[in-house]
């Protein structure tokens, strides 16, 4: 299972857990999961994030990139720039 | 709106246009003559982007208004080169990395020609000076100054 | 000068040609939007609200309509309805107001007439009621209790909520304890941090040419950082398609994240299908400033905790940012960019506001500054205080690869130790320090972007190249395109031109923004010579007649056992009997963007008796990864440099109380001009990102993060005063210096 | 708006006489910012450059005659009028870039009525005269008397300056200006400071202190001059000189300073200026 990482303001969704163990093949099926056992924090992560795969940045809105079972996921707030 | 025929030179060339008496002489040269190298920046005589020369000084174009053209020789970057001959500042600004969006470019240069024909060979300190009222918002002027630097040191020697 | 890392050596990359589109910028050729004119074209003038915040009763636009010279005129009824939740509603009701004016300068109409003059004169008779509304200009003035609601649109981001209110966003970030932190702390350094709303201050007013054909089909000429974004914004705002909109970029002026939003392309093309003719729209510098998007103004208390031996083991922070008239996430960005050092405890609470002031837009590494100007004269001050050297108290607690940022996610390969260390290797730093004058030492971090880039590259019958992206050139990325390509292919970079296509002429590019125009444009550019090269090594099987595995590629020629290299000219010239052009167009969404630190130092004198303060010298270190042209990263380094350094000592945004921008020109929002600043020095250090195949960092934004910081410490250094709000101007300074002497 | 360039200072009072939204120009540099920022616009702009009295500076035996027209980069590139007027110069020197410089002049500078003019703390101090022409002829009064409120001159509607009369300074006399800006240059002065100071060895006997933008008009600091006069700038005449300075002001908040910085500051310049000014006599 995939390690996923939340920030404190995702965490309003899961009573405080800021780290859980989850199933997915890809970012999209991770978040699905997050969304059905915490209703509401999937479009969050969806429409409100960027996701750091491994550590290393993903584009914004990422859903099919590859997740292992050994991933560490983590989901950060949207990041831009000028 | 009362227009005036303006007739003056510029860049050598003998031109005439017809302009209204509240146009700022900027306007006229980029929208009657197409001189479009002469950039508003502020419209207030603030950064310089329009600079112009008005028989040999160094002048904001967006602070004349164009009635006062008349009789006048006025140069714009697009005479700065010698048919495809670049003037040395064009050619060490190039060399030097002296520009990056480019639209303060002319302005700079039109100033920069103006000071190295005044003073061969300015200090650093005097190169700021003369260039303070050109405003740069890429470059924080270092390799404007130096590449100014470098085509005085030019043009001396091909004197 | 350069301090490298061992890395892969170059023909071409790292080495300064002359860029592309050098020889049309330093003769005047060169065609920015307003150089633009079209046969028949209009001009459009912008009517903008008096008011700060105001409900609109009725636009009458009549007499507007009846005067000499109009022909068309617009209101926020022409534009359709958006849904509040969609991402496209502030940039729609920014670009036009619907009901409610949210800032002193918001468009509430706009007119298009033969002459400026014309234009200007029916914009005035446009008559608009308003029934006026109480602005909310402040920070605390937006969350006090029952406030006016500043923009009733406004949800506070990512809670889920669906009340009015003026708070943006509301987000902690955290990790450790805290309050065993502090108890546990030898030194505490508590302190208040305030900045003011500045600008990208970009010299070239926004501007564009639209003309809508008898088709129904708009072409835009626009200055902006992404001109597929203004396609699409626009798109978005009209309720068009995108297929009835051709955008055409033009020459950009500065951009520094400000153009990377729409004001005018909408409007104009608005105003050219009610005309039947070409419409050319220019900001005037009053209206760029009133009007366009000033970095957020911020408000941070904090607290740091350290051990004797310098290790920083505690952070608390509240970071207060306003976004402006619209919703946005920068206070978010302030925490997430705070990101430098280990903290084992850290706890920020983030609050972003809404206010009646333009709506906010990127500037450079945004919210950064000032997030690190409360961090980093913290550190500072520590180090003052245990006697620490600043950059040893830094390197001891320096994040490096696998270190956890404030948002718990890992750093990638990074190199802030190695920037430090140039720091502290230099010239500059081991110089004594002038008589009079005080020394700061400050940093940076941003993370960089990645995102969607499309490059095609096509090869010339005589050998010669065509690089095609739709990445705007704000600073030389032509150069390092072409240096990129030449790298992969083997071909002098002279040889190959690059180019910038419009919406329809190349695959789908993102906003040239967060340094990620090298990085995910050079990538795909690079891609699009490999797979040249590989059709390249075909044709030259064929021309040989061996197979393809046979043959390989070196140094710009394809090479076959017992016969002489074929070049890139030889194989071209032969394309027509090998099988046609040899072209190649590569797209993609990068990942892997590599985060990029920076290390300032500066030397400065304060005037006691005037609070003037004087830059006497001043170094910037910036990890570039790797440097593609050099010239144009030192560039980078120092525009940033320079930005950084009227932000820290004279920009800011002054309001009335009834929120009406009182500095509204060049010359009283003062930038820097050439002689207040010395020669910028630079060091590029190169500590190449893995994630790129030559090793690219963005350059573009860190640069303007340390001065505030470094400019801050080094007047401490000056004069034992600690300054904590910005600007560090004369009647500030002098302030400072009466309240802590 | 209709564009006019008289040749004779008679046919410029013709056009200004009867038309109260004439309005007369040199440089332009305050007038066209003017216009754009929304003022309404005059019937006719009177470019006064075309007149041959208003352009030129002419030394007669150490007594300037200065064309109020004159481009302030004319007398800054005078060898001979900076020599004389070090202060005046520099305070000329300081309105705008270069490319201001070639269209700013003295009548601009103190016609436009702005408390921060700087030429004009450096002619008051020097008791320049201003020549003024009108429908009834001309007349000469001291520029002090110009300048009587922010925007407002004592000039009737059909009036213009012609040219200034600057004295030739007294034997061991000089002067020198300086001002706050935040940057080093395109800023209007947040204070300004002229002394005029005449030297008997290291005995001031005879003082001239003004101040600019520290009050509606530019002010004369009599406290301060008459702590000058007879001192040898020790210490505490130059504490003194910086308190009647900061004392003398009546400034403004604005976006430009505060009025504790301005009176503070002033203060600062005051003596500075005065330092400089006596350095300058004594050489």
């Amino acid at each position: 299972m995939a390690r996923v990482h939340l920030q404190a303001n995702h965490a309003s969704f899961t009573d405080g857990v800021r780290e859980l163990e989850v199933d997915g093949a890809t970012v999209g099926a991770v978040i699905d999961e997050l969304d059905r056992r915490h209703p509401g924090l999937g479009p969050m992560l969806r429409e409100g994030s960027s996701v750091a795969i491994d550590g290393e940045l993903q584009p914004r809105g990422t859903i099919y990139a590859a997740v292992t079972a050994d991933s560490d996921l983590h989901f950060l707030a949207p990041i831009t720039g000028g | 709106m009362s227009r005036t025929h303006v007739n003056c030179t510029v860049n050598g060339d003998e031109v005439d246009f017809l302009a209204s008496d509240d146009t700022s002489l900027l306007d006229a040269l980029r929208d009657e003559l197409g001189l479009t190298s002469v950039k508003e920046g502020c419209g207030t005589g603030d950064c310089g982007a329009c600079s112009i020369t008005v028989d040999g000084k160094l002048n904001c174009s967006c602070l004349m208004f164009a009635p006062e053209a008349e009789g006048t020789s006025i140069g714009t970057v697009e005479g700065l080169a010698d048919g495809d001959q670049l003037h040395p500042l064009q050619q060490t600004f190039l060399e030097g990395a002296a520009l990056q969006c480019g639209i303060c470019t002319p302005g700079v240069l039109v100033a920069a020609k103006v000071l190295l024909d005044e003073n061969p060979a300015p200090t650093e300190t005097e190169i700021r000076y003369a260039l303070a009222g050109n405003l740069c918002r890429c470059t924080g002027y270092d390799k404007i100054i130096h590449a100014v630097q470098e085509a005085a040191v030019q043009i001396g020697a091909s004197k | 000068m350069t301090a490298t890392e061992n890395r892969p050596t170059y023909k071409y990359v790292g080495t300064r040609p002359i860029r592309h589109d050098g020889l049309e910028k330093v003769t005047g050729k060169a065609r920015f939007a307003a150089d633009l004119n079209l046969t028949g074209q209009l001009r459009g003038v912008m009517v903008r609200s008096p008011h700060a915040h105001a409900r609109i009763k009725s636009i009458d636009t009549s007499a507007a309509e009846a005067m000499p010279g109009v022909k068309s005129v617009t209101t926020g009824a022409d534009f359709p309805d958006i849904d509040p939740a969609m991402p496209a509603y502030d940039e729609a009701i920014n670009v036009i107001a619907r009901d409610e004016v949210l800032y002193h300068g918001h468009v509430v109409a706009a007119v298009a007439a033969t002459t400026l003059s014309e234009a200007r004169a029916a914009a005035a008779a446009v008559k608009v009621d308003y029934d006026v509304l109480d602005p909310i200009l402040s920070i605390e003035g937006a969350l006090e209790d029952g406030a006016t609601i500043a923009n009733k649109s406004n949800r506070t981001l990512f809670l889920g909520q669906d009340d009015e209110t003026n708070l943006a966003s509301m987000a902690p970030f955290g990790r450790g304890d805290v309050e065993a932190g502090f108890a546990d702390a030898d030194v505490i350094v508590e302190r208040f941090f305030t900045t003011k709303a500045v600008h990208q201050g970009y010299i070239e007013p926004h501007a564009c040419v639209a003309d809508v054909g008898q088709d129904g089909k708009a072409s835009i000429w626009a200055s902006s950082q992404g001109h597929f974004a203004v396609r699409s914004k626009t798109a978005d705002i009209l309720g068009w398609g995108t297929d009835k909109i051709k955008v055409t970029p033009a020459e950009i002026g500065g951009g520094f994240g400000g153009k990377t939003t729409i004001y005018l392309e909408p409007i104009a093309v608005k105003l050219s299908q009610k005309a039947s003719r070409p419409v050319k729209i220019v900001m005037s510098r009053e209206e760029v400033l009133r009007a366009t998007g000033p970095a957020p103004a911020a408000e941070i208390s904090i607290k740091v905790g350290a051990k004797n031996d310098g290790e920083l083991t505690t952070i608390q922070s509240t970071m207060k940012y306003s976004n402006g008239s619209a919703k946005g996430y920068a206070a978010m960005l302030g925490a997430m960019s705070t990101a430098s050092y280990k903290f084992p405890n850290l706890d920020i609470q983030t609050f972003g506001t809404v206010a009646n002031t333009p709506k906010s837009a990127a500037y450079r590494a945004p919210s950064a500054p000032q997030a690190a100007f409360a961090v980093e004269s913290c550190v500072d001050e520590i180090a003052k205080t245990l006697g620490m050297d600043p950059i040893e108290i830094r390197l001891q607690n320096a994040v490096i690869e696998g270190d956890i940022t404030a948002m718990g996610a890992p750093h990638p390969k990074i190199g802030f130790i190695e920037t430090m260390t140039a720091i502290k290797d230099s010239e500059h730093y081991n110089s004594p320090v002038p008589e009079g004058a005080g020394r700061g030492f400050g940093t940076g971090f941003w993370f960089n972007i990645g995102e969607q880039s499309s490059a095609t590259v096509n090869l010339n019958e005589d050998g010669t190249a065509t690089v095609i992206t739709g990445s705007p050139d704000i600073g030389g990325s032509r150069a390092s395109m072409a240096l990129m390509a030449a790298e992969t292919l083997g071909l002098d970079p002279m040889r190959i031109t690059p180019i910038i296509a419009d919406t329809e002429s190349v695959g789908f590019t993102d906003i040239t923004e967060g340094s990620r125009a090298t990085f995910a444009t050079g990538m795909a550019v690079t891609n699009a010579c490999l797979e040249l090269i590989a059709q390249m090594k075909a044709r030259a099987a064929t021309m040989r007649g061996v197979e393809v595995d046979t043959v390989d590629w070196l140094d710009g020629a394809a090479i076959v056992d017992g016969h002489d290299p074929l070049t890139i000219a030889e194989i071209t010239a032969q394309a027509k009997q090998t099988g046609g052009p040899l072209t190649s167009t590569a797209s993609l969404n990068a990942a892997g963007a590599g985060p990029s630190f920076a290390a300032h130092l500066a030397d400065v004198a304060v005037d006691e008796e005037t609070g003037v303060v004087t830059i006497l010298r001043y170094t910037a270190a910036q990890d570039a990864g790797t440097a593609i042209h050099p010239s144009y990263v030192e560039g980078q380094m120092q525009g940033g440099s320079a930005q950084g350094i009227g932000w820290a000592l004279n920009e800011e945004y002054i309001y009335s109380d009834d929120g009406v921008m009182e500095n509204a020109s060049f010359l009283d929002y003062r930038m820097p001009v050439a002689s207040d600043l010395p020669m910028l020095e630079t060091i590029i250090v190169e500590v190449p990102n893995p994630s790129h195949p030559y090793g690219v960092r963005g350059v573009g934004e860190t640069g303007i993060v340390p001065p505030i910081n470094t400019i801050a410490n080094a007047i401490h250094s000056a004069t034992g005063v600690r300054m904590t709000d910005l600007p560090m101007s004369p009647p500030n300074v002098l302030k400072a210096i009466h309240e802590q002497k | 708006m209709k564009y006019a360039a008289p040749t004779t200072v008679d046919e410029a009072v013709g056009l200004l006489a009867g038309d109260a939204d004439a309005r007369v120009f040199a440089g332009a540099t305050d007038l066209i910012p003017q216009i754009r920022s929304g003022r309404p616009e005059p019937s006719v702009i009177v470019d006064l450059k075309k007149i041959d009295r208003l352009i030129g500076a002419v030394d007669s035996g150490g007594n300037w005659t200065v064309g109020a027209a004159t481009p302030t980069s004319t007398l800054t590139a005078s060898a001979a009028f900076t020599d004389a007027f070090p202060g005046l110069s520099e305070a000329s020197g300081l309105i705008g870039s270069d490319q201001i410089q070639n269209r700013s002049s003295w009548g601009g500078n103190l016609c436009n009525g702005s408390p921060a003019a700087d030429s004009v703390p450096a002619l008051v101090v020097n008791d320049v005269r201003a020549v003024i022409a009108g429908s009834n002829g001309e007349r000469t009064v001291p520029v002090a008397d110009v300048v009587t409120g922010p925007g407002q001159t004592s000039l009737a509607d059909d009036e213009f300056v012609v040219e200034f009369e600057v004295d030739a300074p007294a034997a061991n006399t000089s002067d020198a200006y300086l001002r706050l800006i935040p940057r080093t240059e395109m800023d209007i002065a947040v204070v300004g400071a002229a002394v005029r100071l005449t030297m008997d060895g290291n005995t001031c006997t005879a003082a001239s202190v003004a101040l600019g933008a520290v009050a509606p008009t530019v002010v004369r600091v009599p406290d301060a001059e008459a702590a000058l006069i007879g001192s040898t700038l020790d210490d505490a005449t130059l504490a003194a000189v910086a308190d009647a300075a900061s004392a003398a002001c009546n400034p403004i908040d604005d976006k430009r300073g505060t009025i504790e910085y301005r009176r503070e500051v002033a203060g600062v310049l005051a003596k500075r200026a005065a330092v400089i000014a006596a350095e300058r006599a004594n050489s």
